[in-house]
């Protein structure tokens, strides 16, 4: 069965290739870059929910009396730094730099850790005067979206603790370099979500 | 309730259930104009186009596309959606005022409970469970709100329904123009007693009414702080009861406490009444 | 220490004991012919650890028709409770937790299963593909689908079902008012679920975008396919809503917060809100893949192309984005004022244009085509007028001020059985039996199919288009009795004998079946093409070998495999021996499994508040997932030897 | 800042997915992160002074910490994520695009609807 190479079924040309030429680690980033939107649209109910809540403070401690300035601008500037250095840690990923990447990872979880650390004060400060969740419909979307935040960013730190752990013992190989560039996006994502935290709940809040 | 007004959102008593209807109807004739032709055309293309041997329509396997025949049908749509769209727009916005300027309005407060209504009339004093008696021909204000789970108050002789939420307070303008009794119900379901949560408007002349008030305050207990309580906690349905008064501020202040007191717009129709 | 509610574990109603021993009966007898035949280590390995996409989907697809039977016998039991006014059959307590559970499990266990069953079959198929993107997060999106499913049933036995509607209206939901387990086996069980399908959302849209064989560009992409990439779409920025919603629910619940309760500062309307901007692009997630089915039916059976290929792709569009604009559309009668009510109004309306958009291609697609119509094509014309009925009176719905006199009615009630079954069961039955061939090999038989499809669409107008009448009558919905003189009595009686017939067509469609099965070796469909259709599925043999593709094709044109035939080239189109490599296929894997059984856990516990029960099951979770992130999981390679030998034995080579 | 392939060698490939394939680039100073760690601390600064400083009040001042909030989305993305870079259909800003607009007609929406015509005078 003669058939040309100009034959427009292709039959002749029709591609060598297995299932596998779709680069699994390629595709698994753009998963994660949908998985990303998923996660936008949950924060953007959770921002509706305290948005419309805020108000409602049932005579209890509101915005002003809750939000401590310098608190969360630390953060903010904690959070900002770890985005810096995770943007380092994939750039000298690249380059193959084993150590220093591991340095940058580590500095970025610790700085993380730093965050998560001074949020859970806050948290508890803010119980101790009895803010607690069930205290008011502003508090309980307060510490919701607040917390779930908080909760990323543990699940980061835990996801890079992991990553660490086979950069440590595997070096560089493209499936961990696909990961560290998942974690990558990740972390960033949490910075922008972090950047409304603080304009939405907590600028808004003291204005 | 007699026999030929088994169908009730089709016999309205009053001028918002007309216009509803109207609106009904509207929409009726308009998707029947689409879903007509449709079904023909679907009897005549499958019987027209079968396969079988000695079938001598057209066959044109390749045919698929058609510039007119597609501007047609996204077309017709759009027009049908946009005269629909502009009775729905007029209508909407319609319904939230006063269906007759000319006759001072009456107020009467819902309340939904677990699992009856309960009637508060701060013009008159009284209050009523079950049965909410409003004179003919006058625009009624219903002011609604719940101290149970969220319902809906609905007489569909007289109009469609309003939600009752709890710390809201909805208005829902209504009016009877003719004298009768009304089938009213829960409009969204409330748990265990929701099934019976029937109610019936009466509509009476304003003379009659004004006797019947009358009577009431003459004639009924009142409903005092505690009877109230006893009302709300009781999560059991109840028989038709009449009140010659209730205390005061009780719908006020159960608006507020669940909620009202965050909204303008709840403190603002709470007040207007007052 | 028992909780609270133990009381409730032990109740002395017959309808549960009858429940109870049911389920305990079958369970056993289904473990004794496990072990009998000594088949745990084939279902181990041939299904519970399985990554094939045609496993999973005919996985989902049993599940769905066993979940199908479950919300069928639910409706049942209404219809008996509802025949006459003033029955005493069911209890309101009985008939609220029925009425519940068959409005949850037949949108989230029957309709999504059934149509996550199409996709997985179809898709990679179609597209030539020989996966989905990521097989073993397939399958745990099946494993957390089946388990979510089980944790809502089971709670009829233990413990008590939810009560409060499909949608589960706080406050009604808050402690105060309703605190039995019941709603944390909805919550969780819909939680659980949820996870699933925002999985397999995100798993189609990449498959689709990015598996295409070459030269199948999206414009040539058949229209199921594009149907399952709207879908899709539309579950990852939908599914988000629900699970916040559901989660803020929780928290009330199990901590005590004020987001949806009375007092405190919680406002119960939010849930009403937060629960339709899922709710309401939730229905076009099961309609969007019923009008998939039907865009590879109708031309099939006609002979001809789909008419407006184009048209169809910008009509699934804007559909999906104007899926989520219009979601108020539930609540009209909150009163969020005339400006919401009238925007929503009109964006509702507006979806009417491209759906009849796909009414009328269909339609012309018929038109100067030669019409045959097999049990596919039957369900599918059955899906027209049925259909256009229900979108006709979800018009009727949409003009807000009608909607005031409609709103929780039966009215309301025929409109969405009309979509729903008229559109989303309908479209899946054509489905099936169209792929049936495809997924096992022969076909489902024609006569006993037919007299099902009669009795569906028979006991289908009989059910519910009384139910318009009763909504004009002043039904509302959800109301376990109702009085005698209302005028009701007859018309629900005649709904309550559609039901019935409804029923005897299911159990047509389940003898269907098992006589086929019985009779498959002369239903067998021996050409793999035995519609004569028109998409890269049927260039297979039915079943398709487990790698789909011996060698991946490279698509010139729409409608490929019809134009292949059609000029006689399905010779050339086989694999030639010297083409064939070696395949790289992915490993089976028990983990999917045992991850959604930590997750069930993680859900008994959160049911039942059992906080260490939920902090074993986190802790399996997370076990599992760091030992999948360890692991160096390459698949596996099929030599080419073996792949040559199959295509052999297929008669393909 | 000239373009990102400039200042980093190959590594673009890598912002987009392409993770695979691994092969190390020589070394540069990641000038790029720099600008986008300094333009962020920038944009967070004025948002703090904006607010704590009561440069604008009400609205107007809701208005610009809006903007500047947006802004460092652009900033993440472009400089930290490297959101248009890399080979193949760039889907992924289809998706995160609808994603922004479904955020806002959520957000927009359910505030508009809670609000029970608070503004709307009958
Ligand atoms: C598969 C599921 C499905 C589908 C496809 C639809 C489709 C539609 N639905 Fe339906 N709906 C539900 C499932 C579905 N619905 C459910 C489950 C509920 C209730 C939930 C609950 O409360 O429990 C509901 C409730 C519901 C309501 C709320 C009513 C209330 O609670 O009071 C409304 C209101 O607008 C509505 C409208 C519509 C509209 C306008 C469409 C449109 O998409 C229909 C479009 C189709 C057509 C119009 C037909 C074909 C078109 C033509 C032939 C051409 C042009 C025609 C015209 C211009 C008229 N639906
Ligand atoms: C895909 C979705 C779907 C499907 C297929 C169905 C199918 C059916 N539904 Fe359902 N229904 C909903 C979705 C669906 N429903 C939803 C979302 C609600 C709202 C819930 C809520 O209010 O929260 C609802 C509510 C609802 C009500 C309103 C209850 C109320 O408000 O009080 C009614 C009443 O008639 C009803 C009837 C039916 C009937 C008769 C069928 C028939 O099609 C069923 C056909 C029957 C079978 C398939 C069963 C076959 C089984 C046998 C023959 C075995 C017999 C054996 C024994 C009895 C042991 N449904
Ligand atoms: Cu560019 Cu890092
Ligand atoms: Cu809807």
């Amino acid at each position: 069965m003669a058939v040309t190479k100009e034959d427009a079924w292709g039959v002749q040309a029709r591609s060598q290739t297995t299932g596998s030429t779709h680069d699994e680690n390629e595709l698994r980033v753009a998963g994660f870059w949908v998985f990303l939107a998923t996660d936008m649209i949950l924060f953007a109910c959770l921002f509706a929910t305290y948005i419309v809540l805020r108000g409602n403070t049932d005579g209890g401690p509101g915005p002003r009396q809750l939000f401590d300035v310098t608190g969360f601008t630390e953060e903010t500037f904690i959070l900002l730094t770890s985005s810096f250095t995770c943007g380092l840690a994939t750039h000298v990923m690249h380059e193959g730099r084993r150590r220093a990447l591991v340095l940058w990872l580590s500095v970025t979880a610790l700085l993380g850790l730093l965050f998560v650390g001074l949020e859970v004060s806050e948290f508890v400060r803010d119980v101790s005067v009895s803010a607690t969740i069930s205290r008011s419909g502003f508090l309980s979307g307060f510490f919701t979206l607040v917390g779930t935040h908080g909760c990323h960013v543990s699940l980061g730190i835990l996801w890079m603790g992991s990553i660490l752990f086979q950069v440590m013992r595997q070096g560089i190989t493209p499936a961990i370099a696909r990961k560290l560039t998942i974690v990558g996006l990740y972390w960033h994502f949490l910075d922008v979500v972090w950047v409304f935290l603080f304009t939405v709940v907590y600028l808004m809040g003291v204005m | 309730m007699n026999g030929n007004a088994q169908f009730l959102v089709l016999n309205p008593a009053g001028p918002v259930a007309r216009i509803e209807l109207h609106l009904i109807v509207v929409s009726i004739i308009l998707v029947l104009i689409i879903v007509i032709p449709v079904m023909l055309l679907l009897a005549y293309i499958t019987r027209r186009y079968r396969d079988h041997p000695d079938n001598t329509a057209p066959y044109m396997p390749e045919w698929s596309e058609s510039k007119l025949l597609e501007i047609i049908w996204w077309g017709i749509p759009v027009a049908i959606v946009g005269i629909l769209g502009v009775y729905t727009v007029y209508d909407t916005f319609a319904l939230v005022r006063p269906p007759m300027k000319s006759a001072s309005p009456l107020t009467v407060q819902v309340t939904s409970l677990n699992w009856k209504w309960l009637f508060q009339y701060p013009d008159q004093g009284i209050a009523t469970v079950n049965e909410v008696d409003i004179p003919a021909n006058r625009p009624v204000q219903f002011v609604i709100t719940a101290n149970s789970p969220m319902n809906g108050f609905w007489v569909p002789q007289l109009g469609g329904q309003e939600y009752a939420m709890p710390g809201m307070a909805m208005r829902l303008w209504l009016e009877a123009d003719k004298p009768g009794i009304f089938y009213g119900h829960g409009g969204n379901f409330t748990g265990r007693g929701y099934a019976k949560m029937a109610f019936h408007v009466v509509s009476r002349p304003q003379r009659d009414f004004d006797r019947w008030v009358k009577l009431v305050k003459q004639s009924s207990p009142a409903l005092t702080q505690s009877g109230y309580q006893q009302l709300v906690n009781a999560q059991s349905n109840t028989p038709t009861l009449l009140f010659s008064s209730y205390p005061a501020g009780s719908f006020e202040r159960t608006i507020r406490h669940q909620g009202g007191m965050y909204m303008q717009r709840d403190l603002s129709i709470i007040n207007a009444d007052r | 220490m028992l909780p609270h509610y133990w009381p409730t574990l032990v109740t002395g109603d017959p309808l549960i004991y009858g429940a109870d021993a049911s389920i305990g009966l079958v369970s056993i007898a289904i473990v004794f012919v496990l072990t009998y035949y000594k088949k745990w280590g084939w279902l181990w390995r041939e299904w519970l650890t399985t990554v094939d996409h045609k496993k999973i989907g005919i996985l989902y697809l049993i599940a769905a028709l066993l979940m199908l039977f479950r919300g069928g016998v639910d409706a049942l039991l209404m219809r008996t409770q509802l025949s006459r006014p003033n029955l005493h059959f069911l209890a309101a307590d009985h008939y609220d937790q029925i009425f519940t559970t068959h409005g949850t499990i037949m949108i989230l266990f029957v309709a999504m299963p059934l149509i996550f069953a199409m996709f997985n079959i179809v898709v990679p198929l179609q597209i030539g593909a020989r996966d989905v993107a990521y097989p073993y997060l397939n399958a745990i999106s099946f494993w957390m689908f089946f388990f979510g499913a089980l944790l809502l049933n089971i709670s009829f036995v233990i413990g008590g079902s939810p009560d409060a509607g499909w949608v589960s209206y706080a406050p009604l939901t808050e402690n105060q008012f309703d605190h039995g387990p019941g709603e944390n086996f909805y919550i969780m069980a819909l939680q659980i679920t949820g996870i699933g399908s925002m999985a397999t959302g995100i798993n189609f849209i990449i498959t689709i975008l990015r598996m295409r064989a070459p030269g199948m560009t999206l414009m040539r992409m058949p229209l199921f396919t594009w149907s399952a990439l709207a879908a899709s779409i539309v579950v990852i920025y939908a599914f988000p809503a629900l699970t916040v919603a559901l989660g803020l629910l929780l928290i009330d619940r199990v901590a005590g917060a004020h987001f949806f309760s009375m007092d405190h500062g919680g406002n119960p309307m939010m849930y009403a809100n937060l629960f339709w901007i899922w709710g309401h692009p939730e229905v076009y997630i099961v309609i969007l893949p019923a009008f998939g089915v039907l865009n590879e039916v109708f031309p099939a059976f006609s002979g001809k192309r789909i008419f407006g290929y184009s048209t169809m792709v910008a009509s699934f569009m804007a559909i999906t984005i104007l899926s989520f604009l219009l979601w108020a559309h539930h609540f009209f009668t909150m009163g969020a004022g005339p400006g919401v009510n009238a925007f929503f109004a009109l964006a509702s309306m507006a979806i009417g244009i491209p759906t009849g958009v796909k009414v009328f291609n269909w339609m012309f697609t018929m038109y100067r085509g030669r019409v045959r119509m097999p049990m596919p094509m039957r369900w599918a014309v059955g899906f027209i007028p049925n259909f256009v009925v229900g979108g006709a009176t979800g018009v009727m719905l949409a003009t807000a001020p009608g909607d005031y006199q409609y709103h929780n009615s039966y009215f309301l009630i025929a409109h969405f059985h009309q979509v729903l079954i008229g559109g989303t069961i309908y479209g899946m039955f054509a489905g099936m039996y169209f792929w049936w061939p495809k997924m096992f090999g022969f076909l489902l038989e024609e006569r006993i199919g037919r007299l099902a499809f009669w009795l569906w669409n028979v006991g289908f107008y009989v059910t519910f288009f009384p139910q318009y009448l009763l909504g004009l009558m002043g039904m509302t919905r959800r109301i376990y009795t109702y009085p005698a003189g209302m005028g009701w009595s007859s018309l629900n009686l005649l709904s309550t004998v559609g039901a019935v017939i409804m029923g005897l067509g299911f159990l047509f469609i389940v003898w269907n079946i098992l006589y086929s099965v019985m009779h498959r070796s002369e239903l067998r469909d021996v050409t793999g093409d035995p519609w004569n259709a028109r998409s890269l599925e049927w260039s297979l043999p039915s079943p398709a070998p487990h790698y789909n593709f011996a060698v991946i094709p490279t698509i010139t044109r729409r409608d490929e495999w019809w134009e292949i035939k059609k000029y006689g080239r399905t010779e050339d189109y086989r694999p030639q021996p010297g083409e064939i490599q070696d395949i790289h296929m992915p490993n089976n894997s028990g983990r999917p499994f045992l991850f959604s059984v930590a997750f069930f856990v993680v859900g008994l516990g959160f049911v039942f508040e059992w906080y260490a029960v939920v902090i074993l099951g986190f802790a399996g979770v997370l076990a599992i997932m760091l030992h999948r992130s360890q692991e160096v999981d390459d698949g596996h390679q099929i030599p080419a030897d073996e792949i040559r030998h199959e295509e052999i034995a297929l008669g393909r080579l | 800042m000239s373009s990102h392939a400039a200042t980093h060698g190959g590594h673009q490939e890598s912002g987009n997915g392409h993770g695979g394939g691994f092969t190390p680039v020589e070394r540069r100073f990641p000038w790029l992160h720099v600008v986008g760690y300094v333009l962020s601390l920038l944009l967070t600064v004025l948002a703090f002074l904006a607010v704590l400083h009561h440069w604008l009040s009400g609205n107007p001042l809701v208005t610009v910490i809006m903007v500047l909030a947006v802004l460092q989305i652009v900033v993440q993305l472009f400089f930290f994520m490297h959101f248009t870079e890399g080979h193949g259909p760039k889907y992924h800003i289809l998706a995160l695009g609808f994603a922004l607009f479904f955020t806002v007609a959520f957000v927009g929406g359910s505030i508009w609807i809670m609000s029970f015509g608070d503004t709307q005078a009958y």
